[in-house]
């Protein structure tokens, strides 16, 4: 049996030898022919040598997550052979470098076929052929084990010609020709020395829409630009900094991207600039994040716009740097003493990194209050080919702010007296602001309570109103910010299971959820987006008809599962975790929900994946 | 900037930077004496109180920011220079003016102090160097010198006091100077020279602590001092003996060094008496005149004035060629 | 009618001019005499002339709170006279010097009788009798109040010079009899003068059991040296450095106190020292604990022994720097990016703050984990007379070390390979170990997730081992640690009401529980003492069966009611708060509980006080 | 502490401080020669390896303790001196030597850095200077200068680099010296004088990146440069041209003055060669001698092996005099 465009391809060797480069194409090649992309990237916290790997999912319906088997797996070193192997499926291949790897050490499945691909002999035919130096070739035995893989499965070759035309662009141009002689050997290879067919095919959907290949750095780097975004302060820290140095990447844009000596500084200089007006932001993960307390903080009681991502990575501490967790939940929604309002969004898919980045500046400015966005490290290095963002209901909100002729006419005004009242009582929480410079505007700010005019206040009067109109902005954002951007339901309204769920984990379930149909159960998916304040009433209604609930993240405690309780009373029935520091799998998720259908499992802890 | 207009255009007065919040600072507290001066510097040189941002950290200095009418921001303890940074970046038609403690400024706050050196931000910092922590009750602040016991350590310092303008000068500040708190004209002259500096201009400030310091108190600083026989004031003002700190042209190294070495020379001599004024000048370019060539949109707009929308609120920004990077049909 | 020995007295005047020093007078004398003192300490975050207060009550039975009428208030200045005349109840006394204060300018009740102290009247007369320069005696104003005061409510004057000779002891014994001669003539002249008799009167207790005069901040300090912790950094903060600069002020007990840079520095400094085996802590108030969450973090996955303290004040950011408040309970438990375990401690009165400070270096060093202790200011500010500690309980709990003689023999065995592996697996969480410097027992410490040995991995099995071993410790230290150090319940077993508390809120509702008694409505109390493990099944079994259910505490969300809820599912009926930066009363709790027995109101917002 | 022992008492050689982890840097890394220089000069000074206590941040460099056999502990990004310092201050006893990178030390960690030098704690720090973030991917680090663009950079550099020399003089570190990473023999014996210090070392050790500096590389370094038509080698040792850092008499105030201008002028000269070597060191009271005076029992124990129970576990610390300070019945 022949199965087409649902594929699932491995590449591994030691980190900075090309794993990234050549995913990339591998990815770009296949999205370029109209199919649907996910990749999943794993690299160690060291800068060269320690294995890393690329595992990309193919399919011709959109996907959102990887799975467990391999089909092929395309190896460079020996260390991916000893660790993969054993991943390659039954009528899988694995191909292998024979001057590094011997196949009778691995530990492989019988019926997987092997084939040492003749990277060396390969690179030595182009460079006799074009007269280059072979060390300037050696970089392309990544595209010598893309293009062995694509041939494998039919793919035709002008695809792979598309695609490296996309990612060697301007002075990079000629760099195409070559790597083409040498994919050309490689699809001579592989037709020359595979003759039984192999079952896994990928062939071009045409008519397929364009798409983008995304990671959630890039997307939200993208939503803060489209969102006017024009200053930006940063420490760096994986896998955050690779946000910043998209922008700063990107000058033509405008954005001045400031790399400080810490993360406290590049917190305090987001909200220094804010204060003028720029929409601001920074950028940081677990480690860094910590060192903004006190500057969310300041920024909650001053009520200054200004947005904050926070990357998780595996915990706690330096923990597992540049492996994926969910960690940090809690600790965002109530990092800082003494309590402020701040919003808290968790989008769960490359384009929701893109919405949710673009609306945390509307909120921001809106309810004047700093705006938390917690993605996780799957969504920020993981790829997928998305639909093209859609523009077009997107506005700028900058909230309630003071024109110079509204001060003007406050200034003329008998009561005014010389005082412009930048914190006055409002009953929406929130009241107007004046920019520093503007002239009728003069005002204070201070970490310390304080009055309308901005200076300090110990007065418990003082206090109360000034308090509850902060904390009241978390009631007007719930009843302003659009439902589907609090939550979102997938599959049907009423169904025997209700998965609870945020991040990056909605992938695999969505992906699962039609298995699982197949199987005859039943389910739906509530994805919680916005964390603080908490769509209690919604989740609640949803929660109350649900029947059996079971929570899915990717952390040791349940966070979200515990949020839920503490804001709704509801306990979910099940829990579904994993906290090796690597994602779930539409297989883990598929094998859990059976499980947890089959055996009522309460807590099922999954531990797939290197 | 004109420091001496003709009567005519004069405008503001030094109370027109008055706020109506009263100071609370114990009476004697050499922070009067700071707070006046700040004012008739800014009156001085006439700064529009709208266009002054005033920043402060937290501590008993670090209440400034309240006592003047202008935009004013009282940030967090040792924070106030990034905040102040920020601010200045995104809008350098502001004035930025940052006041703050020395345990502030160079105690949790050593780690900002130090690297602003290296950004040369055009702004100016204020510090209240009082030896010791006033606002929790008077504990040792980095500049109290080695073995030294205020009435309210129960112990004496275990801790060396660090030389701030050493630091300041090793660090790539573009102006660094002391004064004294209750030495009115000096200190006035010295914060408009500072605030006219275009560059990092760091202004260390003895200031008497009453409650606190018994050691080195208003009567302290006031006496005079025995050195081979003859008296002398306590203080004495650099330029008044013929020392220059101000490098004359910026692109000549040797001259760069020369005196960059006089300023570190001067700030650590060993001399009874105490010299106030600028030790170090320089003019060069700002950070934002670094930036400003790569990021084009900069030298049309201050960040804060960027265009980003349009009337309908639409966002003017067009990621077209973004996107192109990573859209699957574009090669 | 008269009152005998319920007092409530009140003195306030510009901060730095004596106001502490008259309370700690009045309250030593009160002391002495064999009453209950409770102290109530109130000032704004400046040094010297912004309004400060000190309300002390006073009682023949035990007292933990103050009340909000005042029997007799005594001033030095205008502004106290406006802020708090009002308070005096019909009957009362106010207190002033008319050379500052105009009467008919003060709101006042008809029916408090008025007297004008004769301050410089006074220092004059004694000064001219004994020959001192005036200037001298101004500091004696505090000795005309509280003597006149006293002499008032017909106290006798030996308790005023027994308190003097426990307050100037020492070179300072000199001064009593000065003093003394002060106070007699403030004697003389209420003697002369009020010819009414006051109907509050104060007799001493005889045979009353000596009584020690804490506040929280020297509580923990004591607990501290007692638990043998001989390392403290920190940084200096209010209300939190008093407990260093006692420790500081105490050389004799060993301790090295070292002053930091900032608070990081103080976390990671604790954390160092702890490594080497001594006994570690660390002290700060919100925006410093903040700045202590990745050394948490570090002395979580590394398994230190590390005591932190909290002391809580008004928030968000700066705040209200010296006023109450418990508005960091979550910030507290969930500190910390990643999940690691943390004992997270909430003493409520003077006793349980040393107690817990003695405990948490036994927790810290048998579950090998950072403890987090969270007093709230009003115990660190506050004066209360409290037994005597009762220390013939304590021990002294190191935990499982590794002894020479065991690292020795360890060497001795095939095994050991030249490897300690200080992390090993086990059953309860916890490993043995070793410190550095001991011969046999080299091993590291990474923030990264590691291996038995100490080094960094990113291996999915070692993970999962590690990362369960560690979070283990909390159910065994939920097991261990016993029942009435996790929560205690007060009152009677069944009652119509239960109500849910921690930290100083505990105080005024003890206080209260008799009067509600009284007016027939029963209530018990239950206090919950350790926050984190939180105690789940023992907490649950008690709501489980209580009736309605109130949470009393102070922050404006209700945060021990939401972890409740989160840990156990149980929602209170009603709440009861304040945040003004004011600690409850026992009156407004009073009046709190039967406005909710009454009128079933669900939630009571208080804010007596100024 | 001896450098030299006759043979016979040899104990450990250099193998014995390698711990079984690979180290993982980038082949051609500088930190694989700093490393091997460490274990060299532990074998020579014969450092008992269970009574060396190795400290380091976060960063590439900062994987250091966990390829040496000694005590272990990597700590936090920035904040390896105030754990090292909690515990050299707990057990002096312990060696303790502190590894990690110029943005470990001179960015986030800055405050510590200059607060540290107030303190005079008595332990080695090595900072391995690449002028990048290696382990985040070639971000400038403090020591980069204006203007340069490494490959790693998208933009070039609007910050100053910091002279981390000069700081340190000014900040009261008692020895600060540079060397480099490939210079074996120089950094091994700067090592050894740095660990048999008393006080607060530094010692900065310039580091190839060849991943992310393509600046200054190996070969760089290694070059001859041309001065007035002469080669010289692009480093030399300070040494060897006669210069003595070392303060003779701590007590001499004016030779103090004279060796702290010398070494500010020499780390700040303008010159096309890159000293290498002691720029400055002092002897001079520690922070624990200069506490245990006010807290006796520290003469008697370290503060890591106080006793503090019986054997039946009770508590010795008698607290009768503190609780007469606030009990009742005592007057
Ligand atoms: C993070 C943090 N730590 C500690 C404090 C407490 N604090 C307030 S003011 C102050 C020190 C003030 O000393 P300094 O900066 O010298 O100013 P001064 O009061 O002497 O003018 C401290 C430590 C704080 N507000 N925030
Ligand atoms: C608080 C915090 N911020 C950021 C990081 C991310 N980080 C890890 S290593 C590193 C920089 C390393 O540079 P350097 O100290 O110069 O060491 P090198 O890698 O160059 O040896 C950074 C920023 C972190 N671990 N913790
Ligand atoms: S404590 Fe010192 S610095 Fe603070 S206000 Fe009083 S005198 Fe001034
Ligand atoms: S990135 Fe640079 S510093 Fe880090 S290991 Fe590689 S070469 Fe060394
Ligand atoms: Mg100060
Ligand atoms: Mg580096």
């Amino acid at each position: 049996m022949e199965i087409t465009n649902q594929f699932s391809w491995m590449i591994g060797g030691p980190q900075g030898t090309g794993v990234d480069s050549s995913a990339t194409l591998f990815i770009r090649a296949c999205a370029v022919a109209g199919l649907n992309v996910y990749g999943k990237r794993e690299y160690h916290s060291n800068i060269m040598g320690e294995h890393s790997y690329f595992q990309v999912r193919v399919s011709e319906t959109p996907v959102n997550s990887h799975v467990d088997p391999v089909h092929l797996l395309a190896t460079f070193d020996d260390e991916t052979a000893h660790i993969h192997a054993h991943e390659v499926v039954p009528g899988g291949y694995f191909f292998y470098d024979e001057t590094v790897t011997k196949l009778e050490k691995i530990e492989i499945h019988p019926e997987v076929k092997t084939l040492a691909l003749p990277y060396a002999q390969i690179l030595q035919e182009v460079a006799a052929e074009t007269g280059q130096p072979l060390a300037k070739l050696q970089i392309m035995k990544n595209t010598i084990a893309v293009a062995a893989s694509l041939a494998l499965t039919g793919f035709e070759i002008k695809y792979i010609e598309k695609a490296l035309m996309g990612i060697f662009t301007g002075s990079k141009a000629k760099l195409v020709p070559m790597n083409m002689k040498v994919a050309e050997r490689a699809y001579q290879f592989i037709q020359e020395n595979v003759t039984e067919r192999f079952p896994y095919r990928i062939t071009s959907v045409p008519g397929a829409p364009p798409r983008m290949l995304m990671n959630g750095t890039t997307a939200v780097a993208l939503g803060k630009l489209k969102a006017g975004c024009r200053f930006q302060s940063y420490y760096p820290i994986t896998p955050a900094s690779d946000e910043s140095v998209y922008l700063e990447g990107h000058p033509e844009y405008g954005v001045n991207v400031v790399q400080c000596e810490d993360e406290i500084a590049a917190m305090c200089m987001a909200v220094g600039a804010a204060l003028t007006g720029v929409r601001a932001g920074t950028s940081s993960s677990g480690p860094g994040f910590g060192l903004k307390a006190e500057g969310l903080g300041w920024a909650g009681i001053n009520e200054v716009p200004v947005v904050v991502l926070n990357y998780q990575r595996g915990g706690p501490s330096t923990g597992l740097p540049t492996r994926h967790e969910q960690g940090d939940l809690l600790y965002s929604i109530f990092i800082g003493h003494g309590e402020y309002p701040k919003i808290v969004l968790a989008p769960g898919d490359m384009s929701q990194c893109f919405y949710d980045a673009f609306n945390a500046f509307n909120y921001a400015d809106r309810y004047q209050t700093p705006v938390i966005i917690v993605p996780d490290k799957a969504l920020a290095n993981n790829t997928a080919s998305i639909e093209l963002f859609d523009e077009s209901g997107l506005r700028i909100d900058r909230g309630k702010r003071a024109s110079d002729e509204y001060l003007a006419e406050l200034a003329s005004k008998p009561e005014y007296q010389g005082q412009y009242h930048r914190f006055n009582n409002s009953e929406d929480g929130i009241s107007t602001r004046a920019l520093p410079g503007q002239e009728h505007g003069i005002h204070w700010y201070t970490g310390d309570e304080h009055d309308t005019l901005g200076h300090i206040t110990e007065d418990p009067e003082t206090r109360i109103m000034m308090h509850s109109k902060r904390m009241r902005k978390l009631q007007t954002a719930l009843k302003e910010i659009p439902q589907d951007q609090q939550y979102m339901l997938f599959g049907p309204e009423n169904a025997d299971y209700t998965i609870v769920t945020w991040g990056s984990c909605k992938g695999p379930i969505l992906d699962a959820l039609p298995i699982l149909q197949s199987d005859g159960i039943s389910m739906n998916v509530l994805q919680i987006r916005m964390m603080s304040p908490f769509p209690v009433d919604g989740v609640t209604r949803i929660l109350e008809r649900a029947k059996v609930k079971i929570g899915i993240e990717q952390n040791f405690t349940g966070q979200l599962a515990r949020l839920v309780r503490m804001e709704t009373g509801i306990k979910m029935d099940h829990l579904v975790t994993k906290f090796t520091g690597r994602p779930m799998s539409e297989t883990e998720i598929v094998a859990a929900l059976r499980e947890i259908a089959n055996k009522k499992t309460e807590k099922v802890v999954l531990t797939y994946g290197h | 900037m004109v420091t001496n207009m003709p009567s005519s255009t004069v405008q503001y007065k030094a109370k027109d930077y008055k706020s109506d919040v009263h100071p609370d600072w114990c009476p004697g507290c050499g922070d009067f004496g700071i707070v006046n001066c700040i004012q008739q510097a800014m009156a001085e040189l006439q700064l529009v109180p709208s266009q002054v941002l005033m920043y402060s950290g937290v501590g008993c200095s670090s209440k400034t920011p309240h006592y003047i009418k202008t935009y004013g921001v009282h940030t967090l303890h040792g924070r106030s220079l990034p905040f102040a940074i920020g601010s200045k970046l995104a809008n350098p038609d502001m004035h930025v003016v940052v006041a703050g403690g020395d345990g502030d400024g160079y105690g949790i706050g050593a780690g900002h102090f130090l690297n602003a050196g290296r950004r040369n931000v055009n702004l100016t910092y204020i510090v209240y160097n009082n030896e010791v922590y006033g606002l929790t009750k008077g504990q040792a602040s980095p500049t109290l010198k080695l073995g030294m016991q205020p009435k309210s350590l129960p112990l004496p310092n275990p801790n060396d006091g660090v030389n701030p303008l050493a630091i300041a000068i090793s660090a790539g500040y573009t102006f660094v100077a002391r004064s004294y708190a209750f030495d009115a004209k000096h200190l006035r002259e010295t914060l408009k020279l500072a605030i006219q500096h275009k560059g990092m201009a760091l202004v260390d400030v003895l200031q008497p602590c009453p409650t606190y310091n018994n050691l080195h108190t208003k009567d302290w600083y006031g006496e005079e001092i025995e050195i081979e026989g003859m008296k002398y004031p306590r203080t004495y003002h650099l330029a008044e003996k013929g020392y220059d700190g101000k490098v004359q042209d910026p692109r000549n190294e040797d001259e760069i060094a020369e005196k960059k070495m006089q300023a570190l020379a001067k700030v650590q001599a060993r001399e009874p008496q105490i010299p106030l004024g600028v030790f170090y000048q320089i003019e060069l370019p700002d950070f934002l005149e670094r930036v400003k060539p790569n990021i084009p949109l900069l030298q049309q707009y201050t960040s804060a004035k960027m265009p980003i929308e349009d009337a309908n609120h639409i966002p003017t920004t067009d990621l077209k060629d973004a996107y192109a990077e990573v859209r699957t049909d574009t090669y």
